[in-house]
């Protein structure tokens, strides 16, 4: 075990890929001479060269694009993505492109193609560089979206999203990328779609991903001290979702809460609450409660900011409503 | 030309057919000098000239009848006909080789003839069918067969031109010296991604072909109302160091020779060109549209006089290439392979409703 | 009152909005001189003039964006992009821009513009050309989004939108545009956010938008022959939603199935689950059960089409599943 | 020049400072021959002059205390600073009249100053306080003033060119002769909004004055890493057949008489222009950035030795336009004005929370 930032579980498995298959590449704004914004591929280009790593003009729609068509071509690029909020200019190559052209051609091409972008709001950038955008093509078919919470996941998620045959979304949220966790030193895999047992409780089941996973926690631990048990199920991707594990915590415990980072309004939850309503009603003892980024635009002001987005009081709020119904 | 009709010219921006061959008062040649050509070309030999006229009508007579079929319902959806263009089609894509890449839009089914594509499997995914090349998935804007290197038919304007680009990348990256050829518009180049493929292909000098299929209307829209430089596009790509070929796309050898030029090069150097080819199509944007709203019959019409299809068989027969007799026999032969593809497409099975859950993830 | 069809609802819509505003004007691809994709404003360059009926190039970013520009300074344009699909070219300049600008700028601009769009699939056009974008669009705050069902509603909310000072998307069926209704002569608004109860009933709630009430009202027929009694609640905006509507309806049957015909898995109807199960839980007997398209890109094929997209049978299916339960 | 020094040049693209003036090795008159020019401007008279040198100053007071107050937790998010950059942006806006408008990227607070916007009230929204000018919702990267015409602040890259075509489209219909000007960076020309925009103003003859503040780096690349024709924009736009000035960005009277001939063509004509200046930013690209890892110490020394804070008030002095003693009094008049400008942010309050669901709807 080694005790590693989730920065340098993402440099690791990028760095794994490249140095054990040829046809692994990167590509993406500044991430050669610059290092990369936030600093993920730093010195990588003096390692590996400007064949493997590949600074883009910012030409979004273009890159992606062509990582779709390098794809196609039989090589496994990794497009990098500054910041999720720039992926909606290259939106049609996402989710017309990347998405669609197994099914178009009927199964013919694939595209084993990983997007990693920053995600996330809570750092003061305003409204359009606060963005989430996950949740939208987390529901698109014909990709995958993985979001960890912590090192070790994404170190496990990488992996699998790089061996994956299909395009994939690779969310991290940017106040995780300091945040330090044990990762093996074995080789493992964590598959997309399998979600993760954060907590074990009995009295509600509180459900998040990414960085949403930590405001859950704090709400447990003040849960704890009023003697309410919460469950915290880490979703990992937002697609495939793991109904299984999410519907049987709920069986279980009869409640749920669940949390978005991402605005509540649109966020990744809407889906999950209403299939698990629809999956265990019987079992319900309360509606499923969500909160999220309330549903304005993100201003810069910070303490406006820190009132928009959740934290663990919220959380807590939502789940003495469920316990009280 | 009238007065009249002379006004009409500048008011629409109608560009006129032009020739890249000496005599342009003798259209029946197509710009090709008898007295000075003792063979027609001196690059194809005459059964390649043959094959050539034996596609392109092959393509008239598939898209014919695509049409007929649309009508029936047999074919339903978007029909973008390639009726017009076939010279283009043939004379670009006759010069590649097997392992080059071809990307391409809605107008596709033309360009999946012309590479040898088989007839039957078109046919089958115009109809929708389980044989056809998409299994019905794709329909006629959608048409792709890998194993021949045919990555689509992209229906988004300007949307398959990333995807050539990284198809390109992938050869650099992987040393080939194999070419991508990707066709688009004249519409398609007021997109975005138009400007940034360029622009990365140049950059990262991928080996690319970037050509424009420029028939002078995008849907209803006259080139000169959607485009400052209205139908220049040879000194307008100066941003992108790109060399700039522009050819007569109703003359099928001339577009021939200068994409053979350009594949050489491209082949060799590892950079993009950019061809652009004049042509017209005959009928309207789509099945859907007359395509007599927007521009005068009399444009149609001049177009119409320069059909490649009565021009090449034409040049065939004055030099000497082949007979009547032997373009009747081809013509029989297109008739029958189209008629079998039909039969082929009618008698195919529909999919199992169950396969639509099936090629979504690998 | 005039029997139309939903195209001339519209198109008198908006010639009414020429004719009586002068900063009204309108652009978008082939909107001129071929007379539109689906023949909205066929006659309108003759009649109007090219300052007010502005052809564009297929550079949808770019006069999507010049659409919120001048909308800032001071006109009302109404944009059409051909498809619904095709927005995502312009995704950036719609949700970054017209939605945020009013909100980024401390409320000093207003951006009164609307975007007209076909949506919907079923007309066998395949994976990209199918889509239903304003389910991602209607959860964007900052902008408010229509959908008629009818000649009647399209005219009446068409005169909304265009006099909304916020950017609204007005999503039309394609289906629709044949369709036939009575439209009253005299002048009426329908305001955004006011859902229209389209029938009632008592033993369970039915709600959808544009086209899909069409496949509600085939539902509630086969329904009433088995004695049951739907409500049919035609939401006509996705944004803002009407819940108090939707909720009282709700809590009077007890009972409720909800119809996309975009995706079900992201479409509208989750986020609307999601609300009515927090806030009317203890009214109801059963789950909330959707209905919508099928998680798949949409295919060519008519048959695999048809069976993708969501049907009155199906929604019979839900509602006895509901009614079960 | 060193041969080490050289290589270094070929491979990052380098671009050496340029001057428009007539002789190049006198940087100290900064291009103007004093023996030839018995004035600095003809055209711009003294007071004005003056003034331009404050703004220039109060730009680059404001931006670095702005630094001061980033490291001190006031000022949060990304921080874009303009400095290096203040001749051309003061060179620019100078001669634009009230009623026209601008429309600017993130690194919008010199473009504020230089409007003359509230410092106050820029300050405070430096520091997201409810009476910056966006209320503290926008920050330092949307900075917008409506009455004053000042569009922001945008900071999708490229995002803000349609909105300018827009604002620009509005004037030609209500047929006024207001200019809009946009500025962007060169890494904004390889957005597909650039190329789609540029396209829409030609052909639709639009108002407007593209300017593209050229320092050579979008963020940390280069702009010949990430474009084929490098830092060469002059003969790139054919494609657009709009009119393209350069300028020599580090000179504020270079700049301010080719943007007044731009204003003044575009106010009579109603059609695009493109005005490139070079220059450079002194600092990295935000505050995060400490701009040494993509670029060599010499090269950023080359352009700091054109400080246009030094050139200029140099310039002034020689001309006799003004006396060290008035250009002291001015720093610290400006001194005072940013003095204030901290107190006036520190002192206002925070905005309400209920302010957060406030302009969301009209
Ligand atoms: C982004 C986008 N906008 C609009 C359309 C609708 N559309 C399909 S083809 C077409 C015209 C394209 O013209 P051009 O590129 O010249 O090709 P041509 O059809 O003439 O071969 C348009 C507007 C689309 N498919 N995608
Ligand atoms: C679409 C998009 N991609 C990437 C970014 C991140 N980004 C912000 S500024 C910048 C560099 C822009 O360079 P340039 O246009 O030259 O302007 P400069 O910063 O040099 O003034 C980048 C890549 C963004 N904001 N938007
Ligand atoms: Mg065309
Ligand atoms: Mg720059």
């Amino acid at each position: 075990m080694a005790n590693i930032t989730f920065r340098e579980a993402i440099t690791r498995g990028l760095e794994e890929a490249i140095e054990t298959d040829e046809n692994v590449f990167i590509m993406g704004e500044d991430i050669g001479e610059y290092g990369g914004a936030y600093s993920v591929t730093k010195g990588f280009i003096e390692k590996y060269g400007e064949k493997r790593i590949k600074d883009t003009p910012i030409s979004e729609a273009a890159f992606v694009g062509a990582g779709v068509g390098a794809a196609s071509a039989g090589l496994r690029p990794i497009v990098e993505l500054m910041s999720i909020s720039f992926s909606l200019v290259a939106f049609d190559q996402i989710v017309n492109m990347a998405a669609n052209l197994r099914y178009m051609s009927g199964g013919q091409i694939k595209v084993p193609m990983v997007i990693r972008a920053p995600t996330g709001a809570g750092v003061q950038l305003g409204a359009t560089h606060s963005q989430s955008f996950e949740t939208w093509l987390a529901e698109v078919p014909g990709m995958y979206c993985a979001c960890p919470s912590n090192p070790r996941d994404a170190l496990g998620l990488l992996r699998s999203a790089i061996k994956s045959d299909n395009p994939v979304i690779f969310a991290e949220h940017s106040h995780l990328y300091g945040s330090r966790g044990e990762v093996p030193e074995e080789y493992f895999e964590i598959p997309l779609g399998e979600a993760r047992l954060d907590r074990e409780g009995d009295d509600l089941t509180l459900v998040s991903y990414g960085y949403g996973v930590h405001i859950l926690r704090e709400a447990a631990d003040a849960m704890a001290e009023d003697g309410i048990d919460a469950e915290i199920i880490d979703l990992r991707s937002l697609s495939p979702v793991d109904y299984p594990t999410v519907v049987a915590s709920v069986q279980k415990t009869g409640r749920a809460a669940m949390l978005d980072t991402a605005r509540r309004n649109g966020g990744a939850m809407a889906e999950i609450v209403s299939e698990v309503q629809e999956r265990a009603m019987d079992w319900l003892d309360g509606p499923i409660i969500r909160v999220g980024s309330k549903d304005v635009p993100w201003p810069y002001n910070r303490n406006m900011e820190r009132d928009i987005l959740p934290d663990a009081k919220e959380v807590v709020d939502a789940a003495r409503r469920v316990i009280a119904f | 030309m009238e007065q009249a009709e002379k006004s009409k010219v500048a008011a629409t921006g109608l560009v006129r057919p032009t020739s890249n061959g000496p005599d342009k008062e003798s259209p029946s040649t197509n710009g090709y000098d008898v007295s000075r050509n003792p063979v027609l070309s001196e690059r194809v030999d005459n059964a390649e000239l043959l094959r050539m006229y034996r596609l392109m009508l092959l393509i008239r007579r598939f898209e014919e009848t695509c049409g007929q079929h649309y009508s029936l319902g047999h074919i339903r959806g978007f029909l973008h006909l390639y009726i017009g263009q076939e010279a283009t089609g043939i004379g670009a894509i006759a010069p590649l080789e097997d392992r080059d890449y071809i990307v391409t839009h809605y107008r596709d089914h033309g360009h999946a003839l012309a590479r040898g594509l088989d007839t039957n499997r078109i046919m089958a995914e115009m109809f929708g069918k389980r044989t056809g090349l998409s299994k019905g998935k794709g329909g006629s804007m959608h048409i792709f067969d890998a194993a021949q290197r045919f990555m689509g038919g992209h229906a988004i304007v300007g949307a398959q031109l990333p995807l050539a680009a990284g198809i390109a990348l992938a050869q650099q990256y992987m040393d080939t010296d194999v070419v991508t050829m990707v066709f688009f518009g004249d519409g398609a180049t007021n997109q975005g991604t138009f400007h940034e493929t360029l622009n990365l292909a140049s950059v990262w000098q991928l080996p690319v072909i970037f050509f424009m299929e420029n028939n002078l209307y995008g849907m209803g829209s006259a080139v000169g109302r959607v485009r400052h430089r209205g139908s220049d596009f040879s000194d307008a790509l100066g941003a992108y160091d790109v060399d700039v070929v522009s050819v007569d796309g109703m003359d099928v050898l001339a577009v021939r020779e200068a994409t053979q030029a350009a594949i050489d090069s491209v082949r060799a150097q590892g950079s993009p060109i950019f061809i652009e080819a004049k042509t017209f199509r005959f009928v309207g944007h789509s099945f859907a549209d007359p395509g007599d709203q927007y521009r005068e019959r009399s444009e149609v019409d001049l177009w119409r006089r320069r059909d490649p299809l009565v021009a090449y068989p034409k040049q065939l027969l004055e030099y000497g290439v082949t007979t009547q007799m032997e373009l009747d026999d081809l013509s029989a032969s297109v008739d029958a392979e189209i008629e079998a593809a039909v039969e082929f497409a009618i008698n195919s099975p529909e999919p199992e409703l169950s396969e639509a859950f099936d090629d979504v993830y690998a």
